[in-house]
């Protein structure tokens, strides 16, 4: 929350060396509470009880879901600051949208190797093209396209214009590839699947997982804060060679 | 000898890693051709094990090919070319050792990445470990095999479709028993050893076939 | 019915990624500061170079 | 040590570029290579140095004393118009692969990195990457890479374009102390370069007789 709403409102914190101080203020309560969030999230995770249907594996569930949460809500971020940079040429936004891209790549990641592990004791295959899986894992693709792209160039500010087109073109482009990915499932197999997740949990399930998703959402945050922090020092220290580059040369 | 041929390497790796992500590219190049098959012939599971082998190794081919065009233009574009050509040492062993960084960079990480799209064709333990290891003793001799394309293509502007072109059908036997090795391990009748050992045989036959191209058509091809 | 291995499994890797993901962000982090303090010595000690080279004539 | 070259002519494509070119040089000595654009300077450079092959004639290394027959673009360095050095990679990250790709001749030692810095005067810009660098500070470092491994012949093809003054007596200062160590340098430059040439051969192309004749 802090950066988007740092980056549409408050036009102090363009500023880069202000957001650098920031930073470094809010950051260790930042990563205090996640940890303590994590604390009382696993602790609940492995105290509660399984479900008489799908028994313990359940618990994968509290891993599972926030990653999937993340993975969207990362994109949402990517997609809003994306904007930032076309629109408002708002140099926090560059910076933000690049540092975000692993960071969404990661726990896509985890969403799919943690719903693929939950899916081989109930459907007995490690995969399955359910529609579900199916969009995380074209989402994962588009993230680490995203990310390939950043790294082919060389001038940040281009590379960063460039691919926030990407993103926003990706982000409009989500729902179409939901809803064709359903379609084609639905075609070609009736659902016999069991469902991800779906509307009947209870309360018993509902507070590990509340607390789950909020530590997930708060280590990204700080991982977000941390990884924008580092490619403003990256860009600071290109900068600074280019500049030492040049200075030598007038010297001599 | 030594010394020479692993600042080679280490120079070429470094690039590899350093120039843009190449080796992510071919990578991701490779999963995305690999995702986009069920799209076409449905998510049928036992549909997509039986032609997960295939499907794989030709992910993997293209994927292999897809920076191979650059191998040498880049050391023509700053002029490394040059030099590399004037050195006493054989140019076949600099050829073989910017093949083998190559292959390590670029060909070896869709090696590693096979068994996960494996798992996506819903092939079993047995299959995945036949096309990994058909994968890694096959693929270089693609590396091999796309040198002499990439040499031959190297003062060309627009050589990197003209190298696929090339290369492709040559590659054609690397594809035969690659392929039929991996499905002798899974289909019970069709003994697994004998396209194995050909295709060993394959890999070390370009192993040599290969660089000596190259060389030859870099020597030739220079102005 | 336990799927002790699976639950294991997954929280494992879940953990291995993130403590991936943050030691990959504490160290890139620190490796930058250290490129930044690099630089801002060597800044110093050319500009005071320079310095004590217009002091002395 | 001579390098000698006997009736040289070269094509590129079709077009015969030169013909008849002769020359002799001994241990210590320069040539200058002058003449007017498309004059076949850098081709000359490029056949002597073993990049193309000559139409006709011949260019050999001779060695004083037995050793192995060596091929002249063996011995030699060659600065063309690219600087043969990743954009990529650090300054010192380029001229140390130089100098252990390259190697030592018999006969002398390459600097160090560091040292070959310093000569061309550059030494804070060592871990910088090449392409953070100005076109002349490139050109000083690609120059440098001569310096990093012993070669008795330096071929240098316009090697001060794009130079101030400094850098053009730098290089000029340089290439003094190759010649003085026993090396043998031949340049291809438009502008005179401040060292003394014993020979100087002006590239006038060729003769349409000559062309006819069909060499």
């Amino acid at each position: 929350m802090t950066e988007s709403l740092a980056i549409t409102k408050f036009s102090d914190l363009a500023n880069p060396t202000r957001f650098l101080a920031l930073a470094a203020r809010i950051l260790p309560w930042l990563a205090a509470v996640t940890a303590a969030l994590f604390a009382v999230g696993l602790y609940l995770a492995f105290t509660t009880q399984g479900d008489y249907q799908q028994g313990d594996t359940v618990r994968i569930m509290y891993v599972h879901v926030p990653a999937a949460w993340l993975s969207m809500m990362c994109y949402s971020v990517m997609a809003l600051s994306a904007i930032g940079t076309l629109v408002w040429r708002h140099p926090l936004a560059d910076v933000s949208h690049k540092a975000a891209a692993p960071l969404g790549a990661a726990f896509t990641l985890i969403a799919l190797v943690t719903g693929s592990l939950w899916g081989r004791p109930m459907w007995g295959t490690w995969w399955v093209w359910d529609a579900r899986l199916t969009s995380v894992f074209v989402l994962f693709l588009m993230y680490l396209g995203i990310i390939a792209l950043n790294r082919a160039m060389d001038d940040p500010s281009r590379a960063a214009r460039l691919s926030a087109v990407l993103i926003l073109v990706g982000f409009v482009n989500i729902p179409i590839i939901k809803f064709s990915v359903n379609w084609w499932n639905t075609l070609h197999q009736p659902a016999s699947v069991i469902r991800l997740g779906g509307p009947t949990i209870d309360g018993e399930f509902l507070r590990p997982l509340l607390v789950m998703a909020l530590a997930f959402t708060l280590l990204f945050f700080t991982l977000h804060i941390m990884a924008i922090r580092n490619e403003i020092w990256r860009r600071r220290v290109a900068t600074q060679r280019r500049m030492a580059a040049r200075l030598a040369g007038r010297e001599s | 000898m030594g010394i020479i041929m692993t600042a080679l390497l280490l120079r070429d790796l470094k690039l590899s890693i350093r120039a843009g992500g190449g080796a992510l590219i071919g990578v991701l190049f490779f999963m995305t051709v690999v995702a986009v098959i069920p799209f076409g012939v449905g998510p049928d599971l036992n549909l997509l094990a039986r032609i997960g082998p295939a499907i794989v190794w030709i992910g993997a081919l293209l994927a292999a090919l897809l920076g191979l065009d650059r191998l040498f233009q880049t050391e023509r574009e700053d002029g490394s070319l040059d030099l590399l050509l004037m050195q006493e040492h054989p140019l076949v062993l600099t050829v073989l050792v910017k093949c083998l960084a190559h292959w390590l960079a670029n060909v070896l990480p869709l090696v590693i990445a096979s068994p996960l799209l494996g798992l996506f064709m819903n092939m079993n333990e047995v299959g995945i470990g036949a096309v990994m290891l058909t994968l890694l003793v096959g693929s270089p001799a693609l590396t091999f095999i796309g040198a002499v394309g990439a040499a031959v293509a190297v003062t060309l502007p627009r050589g990197g479709l003209l190298v696929s072109i090339l290369v492709l059908p040559l590659c054609v036997p690397v594809l035969i028993f690659g392929v039929s090795a991996s499905y002798a391990a899974v289909e019970d009748p069709a003994p697994f050893l004998p396209p194995f050992l050909i295709l060993v045989a394959i890999t070390m036959f370009f192993a040599v076939l290969g660089p000596l191209g190259a060389a030859l058509a870099l020597r030739n091809g220079g102005d | 019915m336990s799927h002790a291995f699976y639950i294991y499994t997954s929280y494992g890797i879940a953990g291995i990624v993130t403590l991936c993901l943050i030691a990959w962000t504490v160290l890139d982090g620190r490796a930058r500061r250290r490129e930044l303090a690099a630089l801002e010595a060597s800044s110093l000690r050319r500009r005071s170079a320079a310095a004590a080279e217009t002091q002395k004539p | 040590m001579r390098l000698i070259a006997e009736t040289l002519a070269a094509r590129r494509g079709e077009d015969l570029i030169f013909s008849n070119i002769s020359f002799a040089l001994g241990s210590g000595e320069a040539m200058v290579l002058t003449g007017r654009n498309g004059s076949g300077k850098s081709t000359l450079l490029r056949v002597v140095a073993g990049l193309i092959r000559p139409a006709k004639g011949r260019v050999d290394w001779v060695r004083s004393g037995a050793g192995a027959l060596q091929l002249p673009g063996e011995v030699s360095h060659y600065l063309g118009h690219r600087n043969a050095m990743k954009p990529e990679l650090t300054v010192a990250e380029n001229l140390g692969f130089w100098r252990d790709f390259l190697g030592d001749m018999a006969g002398g030692a390459g600097l160090s990195a560091e040292e070959a810095a310093e000569r061309v005067e550059l030494p804070a810009l060592l871990d910088l990457p090449f392409g953070y660098l100005s076109a002349g500070q490139q050109r000083r470092m690609a120059f440098a890479k001569l310096l990093v491994a012993h070669r008795p012949v330096w071929l240098l093809d316009e090697p001060t374009a794009a130079l101030d003054a400094a850098a053009e007596a730098l290089f000029a200062r340089l290439i003094r102390a190759h010649l003085t160590a026993g090396g043998l340098v031949i340049a291809a430059t438009h502008q005179p370069l401040d060292f003394e040439a014993t020979q100087r051969l002006e590239m006038k192309g060729f003769q349409y007789a000559e062309m006819e004749e069909g060499i």
